[in-house]
């Protein structure tokens, strides 16, 4: 479970000393992040913490990021937006095959529908859709495609248990046939611990933990191991389990708390902080 | 602002030769519609001993802006579009020229008095609010008028007011002003409308008349197309005449057909325009000319010129021969 | 202001098909309760009302002797005389011609407004070389440009085309140019991740995304060119509307001039409905206040 | 079509600042690569490059003879006669008639315009009666109204107001009508939850909603302000740079022309600049593709 | 848990036979649902399931809602958009006063910005801010109203686990204070066993399941009950938690699955079921 493992693949993302200021405040604050390629990393971070603005630096959208460092990412990358980002004058099919010029495009647009659970919509316009169908069309919009990195802001956030479930079983497909590197914004830490490879917080501008899952396939979603990543991970982000110690969050906590569930109501604020303004 | 502007050199071409015979290859640019319509009603356009493009444009400023784009060789107008022209630095001459017979009877302009104005006599004029539109002929007429009644602009009050469409009978009929110059069918449909609350006219008694044959200095000197200029001017006489002895044909095909009139009123637009004169001689227009040039120059602040260099002269006999031929008066 | 149009309702069924009573309606707008702050539902044939309302009292004001027949004939008036123009095949003639200039016009005004809103909207340099004559034509009243215009095109039709069509572009180039510029950003960041080229990008994003104030520019171009043709029939013509009208008012025949205008009113209503017809079609994805 | 501006960098600062080094830079666009598809950042004065070079032209074709005097002067001889002008008072005269003439009738017309658009635009009776006719009125040449105007308003300076209010309220009109049909839907919906008022209603999402059609609405509305001058200046005006343009066009002197026309031109671009300045102080909120 | 107890404070929604079709499609199709005077009532549905739909409806801002039933809700409601829905051309105080003409109206505004996290930011545009602060923006605007219903479409979706903790926690207060009826759109099952008196379920245009939710506030977040609550719950969402027996979740299952943990990559998804399109 140590941070930065030595891989061997190369790196697809590269970024060094990272500086992004809005009207002086500073979001990012020389982050540095690398991920490899195939890699499945989860951001997590407080609401604010500049999870959204991280991602559109490497998908270079933003042109007024700085920093001596460096930021490489390539160029075919796929982005799902926090916000659907649907365009509004295309029906959904339109809208998932947006941009893809080879022959089958259309093929596979409507198989990504179908996938997301909107065979027979194709035509539909995105003003039609509820909320969660909006994020899925904008889902099989970045599933039709073959990234190198797949960028991912909360693409599950208004998706039902049931269908979230199916989701994530499709993202693992897609990851399986093409191995993009994956970097995907969640607010669920049991999801991140569930689909990643590795784990990072978002805090104060730079990452502040990089925790590995090295956890086998079954224990993804439960065990002591499990538990402990999770109340790790949760710590980080303010939340305490333990019930007891007002522990930082800083490492080796052992089992911890009655179940280590996620309990929200019972779970302890650090009082300490304030929720990022 | 006119000073702002060279006037125009008044190439004198007294002296050029033309050409005894006129290609057919020479092309005109003829903006004079009544001349196309009685050339063809008469049987003979197709006569023309060159190429002609007619052009629906007449009157002064359009014609000037023609002239002025070289998209226009001949033009019929007034005297006035002519002298506005030297003084803008435009190089214009004029070619044939007609008159009434009867001029002091057969007006082109009226003075249209508003209803109630109590205006009996120009000598009435005096402190009224006139129609004024400088740089069109209905201006100058309107200075001339004054000068006659042995007023100053400053005796009354000149409302400037464009001449377009039926702008000037409306100011009338609505009490805008007391009196301004009205032509033709606007006298009879101003009459016709204002009569009862007391609208009248007022004859002015003085010669508005003239019309010309008015060509680009540079065409005429071009000897082919001066060549052409003279056979169209013999054609335009054979048309004066045409029209004078065809007054039903003229008022079915010109006013009824082409111009969308009622046949009544084409035939008081006929009558009102009484027979034309094709002088062999224009001394006397030239003079009285020079009168109307003297007064703008005072009232308009404009250089006093000479217009005999506006008049070519080697084209004077043409039109007043040719009319002869055919045999209309002259 | 507020009017309340109720919800298309079911026609009065048998009780079995009561179902589809709607169960909120909109309700009167009181102090207290709440009320419906959009227009609510299009009234049918609603367009129609002012236009009709505005006849009804031209025609009740010359049957009553309120308005001065010589300044305004009376509607009947106006119809005897178009009539008689109808009769004859002038009033068709001249329409039929301007309608040639109008739509010739037309075309390559929109044509170019939208290429130059194009090389405006989406390049810096594009913008710097064009906008400002643009908006320099733009406020140079046409009447005074014909001086101009005759002495670049002559007097001929071209001329006449040309200007309608220096007439049509300016709206379809402002409207288009605005709609370019108010395309949300997101949407150009999604085209640049989905790597739209530059070409499927004007095609998928910027064209639809301008659709509506190109439509909006179009309304503006189609009353454009009918008025441009006010314009330059004075110059050498000898048939269409415009050159209608202008005869008529030298000859001052009130009649027919009012029959021109009544032309012109409808050719506007007509076209102008036909822009809102061809909008409410292809703009079918807005979601927006009026319903 | 493809212009790609440097983000505004960093100046070269001593090596402890280069931290402001910009880190993504919009590259080249490559048939590969990504590429930047927004216009890029407005280059300063950029919208100064156009009419400088259309003068540059200008002046180059008539010192080079390319451009016959009589048809469109040089600039030196339009200075020279705008010098004129000036020296002996005309042109200031001029300018301050129409400056009057203008800015009333602009007043009335937007005033006119955004209550109607209003009527019109939150009611379905209202859109009824006040939509169609403000169609026919578009639609019909004002050089053909000016003898019923003159019929109804006279001829003094009030006709004048009105007619150019009858030009500006048109733009207006139409578009904060557009505006405000094409405010989403959803924010009449918060507005309807929040319990807003009617008169809260207009204030507060109307529009600022109909805010930016209002604006280019405006943008249309100076300018018809000044083209409405050419008309109505033609009626009974001693002085104003219409009445200037009208005279010398009758006596066809060009280079007052010109000089009119470089007028017309140069206030075009200066009311356009600063609607546009509004545009950009007001609109602040807005994320567009012109950035 | 009976469903629908009787009680005896008044209803503030009354539905009977709601009818609601786009394009044919019945969305809402004989829906029956009331709701008591401070009651606090968790909508669960997949996604595309009608919740939105009925929101909308219930704040009679449908006006094509049809049936031959009845419905009738109070004037004064407050609705917390899926969407963030605040008005672009407003700055964050504007936006959250909007429509407040008491006195204080600033001073509210100002200290429910505070209180989800953004004071300071009173004078920021809605599109400077991340996806969960425009979220908590509009639940600040909804919290200064005193509404006799509150109407809540996901409003914690995109927030991270410590600042849901904290909106919880004001959501509680303010319902203490006022009393609204609230129902609540969420698609996590936890949060609405943790938050609400009742428990609904929406299926096939209907409610399909109306459980009380009668734990004691310490057991809310765990123990037997809580767990075969959350089974019953997840199981009316298609999710099956057994591991053993499919079984539709018809009532009363017995202390569950291993853990009972919220587990995705385990949870079993029942295959006889689709997504709905
Ligand atoms: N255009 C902008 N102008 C000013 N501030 C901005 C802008 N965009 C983002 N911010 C601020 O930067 C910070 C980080 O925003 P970002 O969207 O990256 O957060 P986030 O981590 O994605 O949060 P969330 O989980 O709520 O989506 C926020 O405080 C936000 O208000
Ligand atoms: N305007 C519309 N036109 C056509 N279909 C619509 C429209 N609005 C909603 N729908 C459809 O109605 C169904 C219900 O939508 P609704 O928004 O109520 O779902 P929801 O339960 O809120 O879903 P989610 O959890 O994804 O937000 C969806 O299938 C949606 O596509
Ligand atoms: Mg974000
Ligand atoms: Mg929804």
């Amino acid at each position: 479970m140590a941070s930065h493992p030595g891989r061997l693949s190369p790196a697809v993302v590269r970024i060094e000393d990272l500086v992004r200021s809005f009207d002086g405040r500073r979001v990012l604050d020389g982050l540095r992040l690398t991920i490899h390629d195939g890699e499945f990393v989860a951001l997590l971070g407080r609401s604010g913490s500049g999870k959204s603005t991280l991602l559109r630096a490497l998908a270079r959208l933003d042109h007024d990021v700085r920093g001596d460092g460096l930021l490489t990412a390539p160029d075919n990358v796929s982005v799902v937006f926090q916000d659907a980002r649907l365009l509004p004058w295309k029906r959904l099919l339109e809208n998932v095959v947006l941009g893809l010029d080879t022959p089958d495009a259309q093929e596979r647009g409507r198989a990504a529908l179908a996938e997301v659970g909107l065979a027979g919509r194709e035509r539909a316009w995105p003003v039609e859709l509820s909320g969660g169908e909006q994020q899925r069309v904008s889902l099989a919009r970045s599933l039709v495609r073959e990234p190198r990195l797949l960028l991912a802001d909360e693409p599950f956030g208004a998706l039902d248990a049931l269908t979230r479930i199916r989701m994530h079983a499709l993202l693992r497909t897609l990851c399986a046939r093409h191995r993009p590197a994956v970097l995907l914004v969640t607010h669920d830490v049991d999801e991140a611990i569930a689909l990643a490879d590795r784990v990072v917080v978002l805090e104060e501008g730079r990452i502040a933990a990089d925790l590995t899952v090295d956890l086998p396939g079954a224990h993804r979603t439960g065990g002591p191991d499990h538990a402990r990543l999770r109340a790790r991970l949760l710590a980080h982000l303010g939340v305490d389990l333990t019930g007891h110690e007002p522990d930082g969050g800083s490492g080796d906590e052992t089992a911890d708390g009655p179940r280590g569930e996620y309990e929200p109501a019972h779970e302890r604020v650090r009082d300490t902080e304030e929720i990022p303004a | 602002a006119l000073d702002a502007q060279t006037t125009a050199s008044g190439k004198d071409l007294a002296d050029t030769k033309i050409p005894a015979e006129v290609s057919p290859d020479t092309e005109l640019i003829v903006g004079n519609p009544s001349l196309k319509v009685a050339l063809q009603l008469s049987g003979q356009i197709d006569k023309l001993p060159f190429k002609v493009e007619w052009a629906n444009i007449s009157g002064g400023p359009q014609c000037s802006e023609a002239f002025r784009a070289g998209a226009l060789d001949v033009c019929s107008a007034a005297e006035i579009p002519s002298i506005n022209a030297h003084w803008t630095g435009l190089d214009t001459k004029l070619v044939a020229a007609a008159f009434r017979k009867d001029p002091y009877a057969n007006p082109i302009y009226e003075l249209g008095i508003a209803p109630g104005a109590g205006i009996k006599s120009l000598a009435d004029l005096r402190g009224k609010k006139i129609a004024y539109s400088p740089g069109q002929a209905q201006g100058a007429l309107v200075l001339r008028i004054l000068d006659k009644a042995g007023l100053g602009q400053d005796d009354v009050e000149l409302v400037e007011l464009a001449s377009t469409g039926d702008v000037y009978p409306t100011a009338l009929g609505n009490k805008q002003v007391d009196a301004a110059p009205i032509a033709d069918v606007n006298i009879k449909r101003y009459l016709k409308n204002y009569g009862e609350q007391g609208a009248t006219t007022l004859k002015h008694g003085l010669r508005d008349d003239p019309a010309h044959l008015w060509v680009l200095t540079d065409s005429v000197a071009d000897p082919e197309k001066a060549a052409a200029i003279r056979e169209l001017v013999k054609f335009w006489a054979k048309a004066q005449v045409w029209i004078d002895r065809h007054p039903d044909e003229w008022v079915e095909g010109w006013y009824v057909k082409d111009q969308g009139l009622s046949k009544e009123d084409g035939e008081y637009l006929v009558k009102r325009s009484g027979h034309p004169v094709i002088p062999a001689d224009w001394t006397k227009a030239i003079e009285r000319q020079q009168q109307t040039v003297d007064l703008l120059a005072k009232e308009q602040k404009h250089d006093r010129f000479d217009v005999k260099i506006l008049f070519d002269r080697r084209f004077e006999k043409v039109g007043a021969r040719a009319a002869a031929e055919a045999g209309g008066a002259s | 202001m507020s009017v309340d149009v109720p919800a298309r309702s079911a026609v009065a069924s048998p009780p079995a098909l009561t179902k589809d009573r709607p169960l909120t309606r909109p309700r009167p707008s009181r102090a207290t309760g709440r009320r419906r702050l959009g227009p609510g539902r299009p009234v049918r044939y609603g367009w129609a009302v002012g236009p009709v309302l505005l006849f009804a009292l031209w025609a009740a004001g010359s049957a009553a002797g309120l308005l001065d027949p010589r300044a305004l004939p009376a509607p009947w008036t106006v119809a005897a005389t178009a009539g008689d123009l109808i009769a004859d095949g002038r009033l068709q003639n001249h329409l039929l011609t301007s309608a040639r200039r109008a739509l010739l016009g037309l075309l390559f005004g929109v044509a170019a407004g939208v290429l130059l809103a194009l090389v405006s909207g989406l390049s810096r340099v594009g913008e710097a070389l064009v906008d400002g004559p643009v908006q320099i034509k733009r406020a140079i009243p046409s009447l005074a440009l014909i001086p101009l215009l005759i002495l670049w095109f002559g007097i001929g039709e071209s001329m006449k085309v040309i200007t309608i069509a220096l007439g049509v572009f300016v709206p379809v180039y402002i409207h288009t140019h605005n709609g370019l510029r108010a395309i949300d950003n997101r949407y150009v960041e999604l085209a640049e991740t989905v790597r739209l080229g530059r070409t499927a990008f004007v095609r998928q994003v910027v064209l639809p995304g301008a659709l509506p104030g190109f439509l909006l520019g179009m309304r503006f171009a189609v009353t454009a060119a009918w008025l441009a043709l006010a314009v330059v029939e004075q110059v050498n013509a000898t048939s269409g509307i415009g050159y209608m009208m202008e005869l008529a008012r030298t000859y001052g025949q009130t009649d027919v001039i009012l029959v021109g205008l009544v032309v012109y009113g409808l050719l506007g209503l007509v076209s102008d409905g036909l822009v809102r017809l061809v909008e409410r079609r292809t703009l079918t994805w807005r979601r927006t206040l009026a319903g």
